[in-house]
């Protein structure tokens, strides 16, 4: 692949937290249409990395660089859905691409998440897994160039696991940069990133 | 770009409006705090009116201050927080539709509801107008002023008592001056130049506040 | 000049470099700071001559205007470091600001009380809700808020940045809180010694009471390098010029 | 221009705008002698609203300081120099209390010539000398002995 699809670089990373150092000299390119899967131990700091790409996190030595202006090409999900409950979720998703200038049919993509009939639910009532499909609906909304998830999968059932893994290799080849946490794999050509295995000092 | 603006305004008033405790609360609260003082000093009405614009706008400030605890809270609980500072909005924009709603909804009810307390406090009744003017310019300033606050203390546990020790220092210009235009409206004295000064505290805290409260938000976030 | 002085504020600013000036500076300071304080004290407490009205009483201007001027300089100066704590990130920022609250409330304390002493033969009262007197003790409170913000969040760099967002605001607040107890009530005397014109106190009181202001503002520059110097210790403890330093003695 | 440019320009132009009506405000409220604080001689000269609370300072006037031996009533005159007025008050006086001595008085304006003090309070000037200093200032008529503590 040619330099310019290049989107993320990171050197000498290293991050500490309440006296552990959770990663250090982490260094890794990534490009458009890259899939990259980040594991580890519990604790590891996959959350960590996560928010440390994203700038939510800014306590950390070392670089990290996004190759063009991130936040509108930037789609998020946190370890918390960020699903409000006293809201619909036809509501939440609203209010989330508003906020993230995501144009796209909200009910259709409530449906691509098997919620068809649970639009007008408000989110108290939705079961886990459900919560984390109201948020997961964004990824049918309008795409963006970069996707970073964490722990997409989690609570999600057999059939909702096959349409995520189809949708990110989607995106992944009209050329989204894919990095997400877990410990379910997409497919073979999926890029690995291992935290972990760092001693303590 | 109003598009950002408006929807969290629309989804905070939703919210707000879906759990009415938040709203009916400080509402609440102001009214017993102010109804204690009569049994615990004396009914006197001399004595009550010498001491209303002081107990009014106190008890004010405590209950936009306890309105605040819950603010980011739950925001920051369910990770609605993260996905605000992470959008591609300057995140002063969300956050200023954030404290218009919660002023709406808590600030705005103590202003309407001070003139009734006023008078149950014996206030002369040509102050009572004064006193509502008072609360409706001081009420913003206190909203913005006491998120700081809030967005500080957003991911701490016990941030509740926190929040007032940081908080209630700030309060102080606008409690004097608060309390000082309504006991110069009782006295008689012109009371515009003291309204002006509310203005001007409203002004200042609308105009840099919200930038701090942005700022405290993607502090505790671990920016 | 220019160059030298930004050369000193890069090499303070690494926490090496400001451990070995602190080693350096501190056993100079301390006795420094404590000489001339005490003959500030003493010569102001028992030579000076007494004053037409208040005779004895005010003498304790000699401890009272120093701590007051060192509470809120060092206000000031844990503003100024929040804003480069916040704008530039520096690290040294953060340690300053934490160094320089706890003593900074003491001299607010130490204000109060002594101005508590003088306020009972000049004014009749230990308290009066002057202008000043209510300044002092808000100042106290927002040293207090941010000591305790800084303790209760767990992170240091972040209960860092957070305490100079207070810090900052808090700075702002000050001034405005300044303008409105003067417009509640006035009774303190206005400032006796002015920069700018001829200060208001006989020559014979004045320079023991320049003498213990130095003072205090060295006592209180000797105690923010002692802390900021054990703040730096803990925070490198891993690097490893700390290792080498513990190991080597 | 890109939407998060445009919103930034928003918000500095919001900030400026804030900025500027606190500003005008503040100037506002500062002509409007807000503390209601008045000299003798805006009390003579009609400014000071007859009727209303207000604090008025001055200096105490030598010689007019007028004692009821059997109440606590106490009148004397407060001068600045361009203007001259009477304050009644019944309590107890500060002990700095003394004739040529700053004081500032919470009250109402009876008349453009009485005032009805509530409270008076000694206003402790932020001169510092010892008396065998004054003494020789007196002597050689320097004015800096008496500074008028009250304006300040």
């Amino acid at each position: 692949m040619s330099s310019d699809s290049l989107r993320l670089t990171v050197r000498q990373l290293q991050c500490e937290r309440d006296e552990r150092v959770l990663f250090r000299d982490l260094a890794f390119q990534a490009r458009a249409g890259e899939i990259w899967q980040i594991t580890g131990a519990n604790g590891a700091g996959k959350t960590t990395l996560l928010r440390i790409l994203v700038g939510l996190h800014g306590f950390y030595e070392g670089q990290v660089r996004w190759h063009s202006p991130l936040a509108p090409d930037l789609l998020y999900l946190g370890h918390q859905p960020g699903v409000r409950e006293e809201l619909t979720a036809r509501e939440n998703l609203r209010f989330s691409a508003a906020l993230n200038n995501q144009p796209g049919d909200v009910d259709a993509a409530l449906d691509a998440v098997d919620l068809y009939g649970f639009e007008d639910v408000p989110a108290a009532h939705l079961s886990a897994g459900q919560k984390r499909r109201v948020a997961l609906a964004r990824l049918w909304l309008a795409p963006k160039k970069v996707w970073v998830l964490d722990e997409p999968y989690t609570a999600i059932d057999q059939n909702g696991v096959a349409r995520l893994d189809q949708r990110i290799r989607d995106a992944a080849g009209d050329g989204t940069l894919v990095l997400y946490t877990s410990h379910h794999r997409v497919g073979d050509d999926v890029r690995r990133l291992h935290l972990g295995a760092e001693a303590p000092a | 770009m109003s598009g950002p603006w408006w929807a969290t305004l629309r989804r905070e008033l939703t919210l707000i409006w879906r759990s009415p405790a938040d709203m009916v609360q400080p509402l609440f609260f102001f009214m017993v705090v102010v109804s204690l003082f009569p049994l615990g000093l004396s009914p006197k009405p001399e004595l009550l009116a010498l001491v209303a614009p002081g107990v009014v706008w106190v008890a004010a400030l405590l209950a936009v201050m306890l309105s605040l605890d819950g603010l980011f809270r739950r925001d920051q609980e369910s990770g609605a927080l993260d996905q605000m500072l992470t959008a591609p909005v300057v995140s002063v924009l969300p956050v200023s539709a954030k404290l218009l709603a919660h002023w709406l909804l808590t600030g705005l009810p103590l202003a309407l509801m001070a003139p009734l307390l006023g008078y149950m406090m014996q206030l002369p009744v040509p102050a009572l107008a004064t006193l509502t003017y008072s609360v409706l310019l001081g009420t913003p300033t206190l909203t913005v002023i006491g998120a700081i606050g809030a967005a500080l203390t957003v991911g701490l546990n016990r941030g509740g008592i926190l929040l007032a020790l940081l908080i209630l220092p700030l309060y102080v210009p606008v409690l004097v001056f608060g309390a000082g235009v309504v006991r110069a409206a009782v006295d008689g004295s012109p009371t515009q130049g003291l309204l002006a000064v509310l203005g001007a505290l409203l002004a200042l805290a609308l105009s840099l506040g919200p930038l701090a409260v942005a700022m405290g938000l993607r502090i505790s976030a671990g920016d | 000049m220019w160059n030298t002085l930004k050369r000193w504020y890069h090499q303070l600013g690494s926490p090496r470099y400001f451990y070995r000036f602190a080693d350096v500076v501190l056993p100079w300071l301390w006795p420094l700071a404590l000489i001339i304080l005490a003959i500030g004290l003493v010569w102001g407490l028992a030579y000076a001559p007494v004053e037409r009205y208040q005779g004895d009483s005010y003498r304790i201007i000699y401890l009272h205007v120093p701590a007051s001027s060192g509470a809120l300089m060092g206000y000031i100066a844990m503003g100024v470091a929040g804003l480069v704590c916040l704008v530039w990130r520096m690290k040294m920022a953060e340690v300053m600001l934490k160094a320089l609250a706890p003593f900074g409330a003491v001299l607010a304390a130490v204000s109060l009380i002594s101005g508590a002493i003088w306020g009972k033969p000049t004014w009749g009262t230990y308290w009066q809700w002057d202008a000043r007197l209510t300044s002092m003790l808000i100042l106290l409170f927002m040293y207090l808020g941010v000591m305790v913000l800084q303790s209760a969040i767990r992170d240091p760099r972040q209960a860092a940045r957070a305490a100079s967002l207070l810090a900052l605001v808090g700075v702002i607040n000050v001034v405005i809180v300044k303008y409105s107890v003067e417009w509640l009530n006035t009774l303190h005397q206005g400032a006796t010694l002015n920069l700018f014109s001829e200060s208001s106190i006989n020559p014979a009181m004045k320079y023991p009471l320049l003498i213990s202001m130095l003072g205090m503002w060295l006592l209180y520059a000797a105690n923010v390098l002692m802390r900021a110097r054990a703040e730096v210790l803990s925070r490198e403890r891993r690097s490893g010029w700390v290792r080498k330093l513990v190991e080597g003695h | 221009m890109n939407p998060v440019r445009k919103q930034r320009l928003i918000v500095v132009l919001a900030v400026f705008l804030g900025l500027a009506l606190a500003t005008a405000l503040a100037v506002y409220a500062l002509r409007q002698n807000i503390n209601l604080f008045f000299t003798p001689q805006q009390v003579v000269s009609g400014e000071a609203p007859v009727g209303t609370k207000m604090r008025v300072g001055g200096l105490v006037m030598e010689g007019s300081v007028v004692r009821d031996p059997d109440t606590l009533d106490v009148t004397f005159d407060v001068t600045d120099g361009k203007g001259t007025f009477t304050v009644h008050y019944q309590g107890i006086l500060p002990d700095l209390f003394r004739e040529g001595q700053g004081i500032v008085a919470n009250g109402t304006l009876v008349s453009r010539e009485r005032f009805e003090a509530e409270e008076v309070l000694a206003k402790h000037d932020e001169t510092y000398m010892p008396p065998e200093v004054q003494d020789a200032l007196e002597k050689a008529g320097h004015p800096g002995a008496r500074k008028d503590a009250a304006g300040s």
